[in-house]
């Protein structure tokens, strides 16, 4: 049997502009099990108080990439959580 | 890196950078804050981002324009307070010739608007703030007190 | 009148011209001399218009498009002699929104080249002096002596 | 019978750039005859020395304005032949 800290990735996901207001915070730190998901972060986020108000299927990134709700997380990755892009 | 300023942008520096003796063709966009959006008299804005991503993603952008034509792009995004009538994006693309500039150009600026996290908070005449959903009405809206 | 001029163009005195606090796009279109055509190497040029009806021409131009889009437009062409990196022709184009400053853009570059009457004359590195045709190679070649 | 001066039409053509150094001349002063076209002026202009090496269909203008060669033409009108355009 592997040793339980294997079993766990940490993760830190990012929050801007209208979601960090919603939630009162700008960074969260995550551990998740083996294998988790973007989506599987974005359930931990949405359970915090003000989490409810991030819709289902925002934006996200990992890495400082866009990356869908199906990615795999790996031990450090910072996930982002993006409120509809207003550049330009 | 660079693509992101909290300084004034200046168009004509943007051109410079890209100008070349065998590009006879530069096409270019501004984007500035403009008085009013939604049917609301906008006082002035600020732009926030997710600056190390924002960065590598104006990147990305403009390495796919330069290996998809043949161009040279340069691009500034501002960030932080602007107020009206200041220019908030500017791109300025060279080409041989102008169907490629054009191209490129256009290119740009809907891959940074589609891409880029960028976000703007838009601060009203009647002290309403909001942040801006492109994708339908401002979001989080905090009334006038 | 003043669509034509024998003085350098400033493309940021063109659209100073055309800014408005109620538009939030600009698109720019610059062409300069470049430093070869048809696989020739140019030296400089010369660009001599029939003055009445290329001035008479642009405004009819800028109408249009002023016309067509919610846009204000400004049209600048250069005559007499011009150095590789001269600008000999550049428009700014304001509007509301990227979509028609984009638009009206391209439309007005379009329509100069294909309505202005103004001709240029290539001075070739090689001493050769050619009246150019877009619709087909350069005319009237007077060959190095 | 009418006064021959009612009968023709006075009018300038202007040549440019490559069709002014073919003919080596820049304005030719022509008479026509009453209901002349600019396909009649360019037909003129077309038999004087040089005047061979313009097309028998060459972009037209009469008073700043781009026209087909059947345009009637009016007396004092100014034509313009112009080469193929090369602004912009």
């Amino acid at each position: 049997m592997p040793a339980p800290s294997t079993q766990i990735v940490n993760v830190r996901v990012l929050l801007f502009a209208s979601y960090a207001d919603r939630l009162g915070l700008e960074s969260v730190r995550v551990a998740l099990p083996l294998l988790a998901t973007v989506g599987d972060a974005l359930d931990h986020v949405r359970t915090l108080p003000g989490g409810d108000q991030i819709p289902p299927r925002p934006l996200c990134a990992v890495n400082l990439v866009h990356a869908g709700l199906e990615t795999r997380l790996a031990e450090g990755d910072e996930i982002a959580l993006l409120p509809p892009l207003a550049g330009g | 890196m660079g693509h992101l300023t909290a300084a004034p942008i200046d168009p004509a520096v943007l051109t410079a950078r890209i100008e070349s003796p065998a590009h006879g063709a530069i096409a270019s966009f501004v984007g500035q804050v403009r008085n009013h959006h939604g049917g609301r008299a906008v006082g002035r804005l600020e732009y926030s981002a997710y600056g190390p991503m924002a960065e590598a993603e104006c990147q990305r952008i403009v390495r796919e324009a330069e290996a998809e034509w043949p161009v040279r792009v340069a691009l500034e995004h501002r960030v932080g307070g602007l107020e009206i009538g200041d220019i908030a994006v500017a791109i300025a693309v060279s080409a041989p010739h102008r169907d490629e500039a054009f191209a490129a150009c256009r290119f740009v600026i809907e891959a940074v608007k589609r891409r880029v996290p960028i976000w703007k908070k838009e601060h009203y005449l009647d002290g309403a703030v909001a942040w801006v959903d492109p994708t339908g009405s401002p979001l989080d809206e905090v009334p006038a007190s």
